[in-house]
């Protein structure tokens, strides 16, 4: 089992949720964070004084996912994700040992 | 009847007095929430607090001294003279007495003609907004009880000093330093208070960066900003609508309505400015300037809001719109880390408005002017940073270094003024 | 001339009444913005929609019968009469019919002397004020539809019942119970009809624990409650101010003038003790003491606004503003979960409000003010009590466990307040 | 006496105005928080930078020119003249020389009875006014500076013109069209012109879905927008109580009362129909709603708030309460996307308005109103279609869709409105 | 060791606090995360209009624990994060290579 | 390559973020948290009750890095997030088994 997690823009959340979806993966938990990267943040000018805003607003998903899906997970948020542009993210792809579903004990695949 | 007619004037000019009283008050709000969208989170629950103590400590210690040496009979010109507490009100036998059966300003003689209490409240509410232009300049830093003691002292003493010899009969208004509602008495004396405050206490952390650079520190919630400079325009129709001191006879109604409609020119002018002004010097449309502007326009045309035109009034304002944006970038070029722009809208504006009298009142002279702005200065600098020093040494006017990182919400108030909200860190 | 004169005087009376009715219509936003503050984010959409909605219940029931019964013939001193909708208003002839040439109060007779629509707008608010009192103390657990259920019995019956013994000549104004603008008439009553309805509906979730300690459930947003208080402040003028009920001579102009001036420094006062009270007891200012001692000190000024000095005036809302801290500590002991500080603000301090008068009115006796507590408690706890018991047994007056937990926000209203904002969980 | 008396009561009358124009002035805060409330939060500052501005430059452009087009002599009953600036006021003499000892409306001949000045303030609130409702409707994807502009003509020219039509003496007074304070000449206006903006404009992205889907966009900061409609409700007694335009005798005095009166059961009426609505319709108790019924109600008495009895008066404004939630609901179905219910509030409310005068002004005739609504309609649409085309030609009036997605704020402002609050992206 | 991550119920972190505490484990780090699962959102009316509530607030618990607490702790989250009803959450347990005490420099169990 | 992740004192940020950066790491993610551990939250007192703050605003800084460079971003978090008080926080390191710039489609080392 794997964990995905994906540092996407923002605006792009509704479009991966769905891509994920569609290939049958039933959960994922999003968390709101900030990135530094490659694309720069801007400086603002506020009352003449200088303001820059290094971190930029990113999404981060998580989405615990069985092997046999994990290509087409990490294929169907390269794609909904992407613009294209300078920014849109990574995915990482880790190792899981154990899962856990809280309500019913269950664990590894059928706790997904 | 011709009592009756006396006793109506005095009525009508006695509640516009009181509704004026409270358009004034209602500043407080205005800068409470002027200054709370401007800080940083972790202030603002403090500056609340400073905001409402300070308009209760200026109230009681104006009662308790401060009205009586503002208007005492002085000892000479310079030194005013010392009383507590406020006395009775005048009968209508005395109003009734010197009634000429004319009820122009003329025609009042000695004649008490409003109810000295509704001037009390009056000038109470004025001390009050004098007081509230400090507690925005030193935000975010200075100790709160710190703050509290000064504005015993500020609102007890050194205003009503300085308002005798203006608005007490004292050498100003011997000279003919005309100051219709206070640019100069209040705004520009707030502001120095301010000025000395700030310079004792040095900048917030992290204002000013090591290689000169200046670091935009944004202000928490616009709307409340925002929201306090639309109760500060309504307050000031108060501040500067009730200065006339008479409305019962048609030329007083006449200058009081002049009055309001300069007012609102001359805000309006500064917005305008203001706005035009932040677009080309940053390229965009900074909010936080239009609002300074605002203030600006109000503060500038409070020296006179009553002989200028309409069109001069919107224009008096625009200039003070332009002065109070290149007045906040020159103040930050001096490392004068002022949070909201009291110092610049106040005090900046302030000196504009005092000389724009000259433009078209005929009986103010340049002269005049320039000693009423210099002798409010000098005193007014030289006794606050007296004071701020001696708190400095007494309990120390700076949170620590520690407090201030966390916040002087936490530090001073012990809770925190959005606590369920989010913040970034 | 006679006649005119006459006519001006009606119009000043008129013209202060509405102005006056206008300043506590405004109470609403400061009760709203108050609750809002104090209540925690999932609460606020809610409160706001019971604050709006109470506020014109009261409009409309007080116009459909309340203020026919309150100032009924009434069957006996106790019993008031009933009558539906509004009546017209007075003739200039009626005005003119009597006029003696004397303006001042003793001079009136059976005269009308301002307009009989401007006092019901006058009347109006200030059962809306009574009802705004309520919404606070039981925020953030109650039902909406039952809140608004008990809104109309409440502005529509309990208030102008009580309003009737005192304000529409009944057996407490026989009595000589003197309350000027309603300490106990409109506060006390507020805040015993909301005793009754938290007694009845216990404390919020998680407020006390299980071996007896006190939990913390921090207001959301100071400066919407601080911005309350300043408006209350604002608005007081009005329903103290306007409980003169003339300004058009000499003598009713000065009272109103003390009035505004004593409310103004009763309410700085309450502040001032509010906050040091607290730094005592708990090493930090906490604001939303000092906001509460604002309160206290409105209240309790307001049974008599006029007859004390202005230091007895700031002297009466210290005292106020310590005893709200202190009732506030004792009412959380006995698990009394008021979110607000209302039953404080406006019960216990009303009370000290109406004993103080004895402080400077020779009028007032103890017994008299004594009676007139025990009366409006008596009368207004016990029916308040049935009536919010009808309505548990009806349609029940708390929400489920889960709607307070998921928050009256979302399950009454279906929307949240701040839904863009990322809240703590 | 008599130049004494006619003194007093031109004072009073010029006090009325002014008290009432800052009233007004208070709605433009009432605008702006409501505004501020209902946008999303990236659009919060712009939203705040436009109210703020278009005040002012309503201000400043009617100064210059709107006022004399208003109250020009006019070419003929449809075409205005045209002039500059501000003038000067009455003299004593003047309000003496006509003065016959009757202070009633019909005793006032031609003699001027209040400051020509006040009158100028008071009217010039107004067109900030109808110049509010615009802001919200277009809220959110407008570009700041076209918004400006448009402003520049809408209170220079557009709202001139049809003012001079019925309130400047043209041909709508001429044909009976019956409008006392303006449901259709200040609140139907504002609502044409943003509705012809909006229909250029489109709507905010994803507000409308791919299969005709319609989404929610939450407003930001809902205690906000209440404390707005609190204020709006403040100030409309300015609105329609100074629209008397005389309070100093018997008669106005009781006129101006009932408008108080009526005014406030109106909203009520709006605020509770609208809540019962919302809750029948979708479940629960919509806030937004009782907020948008509460200024349906207010509009919808605006053009006769005299003449209803009180229960009347609170039965007009609960129809305007049901009409604004269909009207929101039918406007969304219809793609017109009005973030803040602008055009339902004061554009179908106030048709409703204009028509309730039938219901008890005999003055009015139906087809008398029904030609003033569709004059406004025709001139105010047109022009506006035009004026906004032009922008859009000349400097585009809609954000790029990156600005959009950004937020006015950060595009236009260069700021947040909220920076440290963490935020859902 | 290995880090535990559970997401749950936001209102029922204390209970977890305090059963993770009671096991002896002293330290945990907390993120407010939204969830997207088998507990579906709702649909509330704004309006007039529909708003999709999709993502439901949840909160994240990272516990770094030693090998041999490894199950005790997940027990303990278990039991008091579960409500019985849908959307209680779920366990995730992945290696840790290496901890590093930043204060001491301390590493490896004697981090934690 | 791995995962260091960093429970930091939220005031460090800036001077981390910087001592990151010269190394030449050109990337991370940063998150809002909140921390419970050996550093002791505090009581507050609000209107007379008790109000216990349990866990304490930290930031979480995630830095994705090829293998060789650990060490030195390890040392270079330790150094620049120290006050020598406690609750400095922890670093952790974690595998990562493979990495995707959505943009380009780049994976492994080239992908950071
Ligand atoms: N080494 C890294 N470790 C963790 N997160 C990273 C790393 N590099 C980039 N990120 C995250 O990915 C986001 C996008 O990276 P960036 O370099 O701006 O563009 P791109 O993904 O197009 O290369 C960053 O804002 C950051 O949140
Ligand atoms: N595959 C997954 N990967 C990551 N997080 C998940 C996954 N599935 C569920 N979750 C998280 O667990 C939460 C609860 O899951 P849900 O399916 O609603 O109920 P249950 O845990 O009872 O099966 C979700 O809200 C989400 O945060
Ligand atoms: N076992 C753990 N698992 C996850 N995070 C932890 C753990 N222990 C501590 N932390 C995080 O590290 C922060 C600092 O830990 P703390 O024990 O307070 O001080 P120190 O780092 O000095 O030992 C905590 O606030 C928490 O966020």
């Amino acid at each position: 089992m794997k964990m995905i997690t994906a540092i996407i823009k923002p605006f792009k959340l509704d479009d991966v949720r769905e891509a994920i979806s569609e290939i049958g993966v039933q959960g994922m938990t999003m968390t709101e964070v900030k990135g530094f990267g490659r694309q720069r943040g801007h400086t603002e000018l506020y009352r003449g004084a200088e303001y820059v805003v290094d971190f930029l607003p990113k999404v981060k998903l998580e989405v615990a996912v069985d092997g046999e899906l994990v290509d087409r997970v990490v294929e169907a948020i390269s794609k909904s994700a992407s613009t294209g542009k300078i920014g849109d993210g990574k995915i990482f792809i880790t190792p899981i040992e154990q899962v856990v579903r809280i309500r019913t004990g269950e664990t590894g695949a059928e706790a997904l | 009847m011709e009592q009756q007619v006396a006793e109506l004037a005095y009525a009508l000019d006695t509640f516009y007095f009181l509704i004026s009283g409270a358009l004034v008050m209602w500043m407080a709000a205005g800068f409470t929430m002027l200054e709370a969208g401007l800080v940083r989170n972790k202030s603002t629950a403090e500056i609340l607090t400073k905001n409402i103590a300070l308009y209760s400590i200026a109230s009681v210690m104006f009662m308790v001294v401060g009205y009586n040496i503002m208007y005492s009979d002085g000892i000479n010109s310079f030194i005013p003279g010392i009383g507590f507490f406020i006395s009775g009100d005048n009968t209508p036998a005395d109003v009734a007495a010197g009634f000429t059966g004319d009820l122009s300003y003329d025609g009042l003689g000695d004649r008490p003609y409003y109810s000295d209490r509704a001037d009390f409240f009056f000038q109470v509410v004025f001390v009050a907004t004098a007081m509230s232009i400090i507690s925005g300049a030193v935000a975010e830093r200075m100790k709160l009880w710190a703050f509290l003691a000064f504005a015993v002292v500020m609102t007890g003493f050194i205003y009503p000093i300085q308002g005798f010899w203006s608005w007490g009969g004292g050498f100003l208004d011997e000279l003919g330093y005309v100051d219709y509602a206070g640019s100069g008495i209040v705004h520009f004396t707030g502001a120095v208070a301010a000025l000395a405050g700030v310079l004792l206490l040095g900048a917030r952390k992290g204002k000013y960066g090591p290689d000169g650079q200046i670091n935009a520190i944004p202000g928490a919630a616009l709307p409340l900003a925002t929201l306090g400079v639309l109760i500060l325009w309504l307050g000031w129709f108060g501040f500067n609508g009730g200065s006339e001191l008479k409305v019962s006879d048609v030329d007083s109604a006449n200058n009081v309505a002049a009055v309001f409609a300069n007012t609102n020119l001359s805000a309006a002018g500064g917005v305008i400015t203001a706005l035009i002004m932040s677009r080309l010097l940053f390229g965009k449309a900074d909010l936080t300037m239009a609002l300074n502007g605002a203030i600006a326009g109000l503060v500038a045309i409070t020296a006179d809001p009553l002989s200028p035109s309409p069109l001069l009034a919107a224009i008096i304002g625009g200039v003070g719109g332009v002065i109070v944006v290149f007045s906040i970038v020159g103040l930050d070029k001096l490392k004068i880390d002022d949070p909201v722009g009291a110092i610049s809208a106040h005090g900046t504006a302030g000196i504009w408005g005092v000389m724009a009298v000259l433009l078209s009142n005929g009986d103010a002279t340049f002269m005049g002017q320039i000693i009423g702005l210099a002798a409010i200065f000098a005193f007014v600098f030289v006794t606050s940073l007296i004071v701020w020093f001696i708190l400095k040494l007494v309990m120390g006017i700076r949170l620590s270094e520690e407090d201030e990182y966390v916040g002087a919400d936490v530090a001073e108030c012990g809770l925190e003024a959005y606590p369920e909200f989010v913040k970034k860190s």
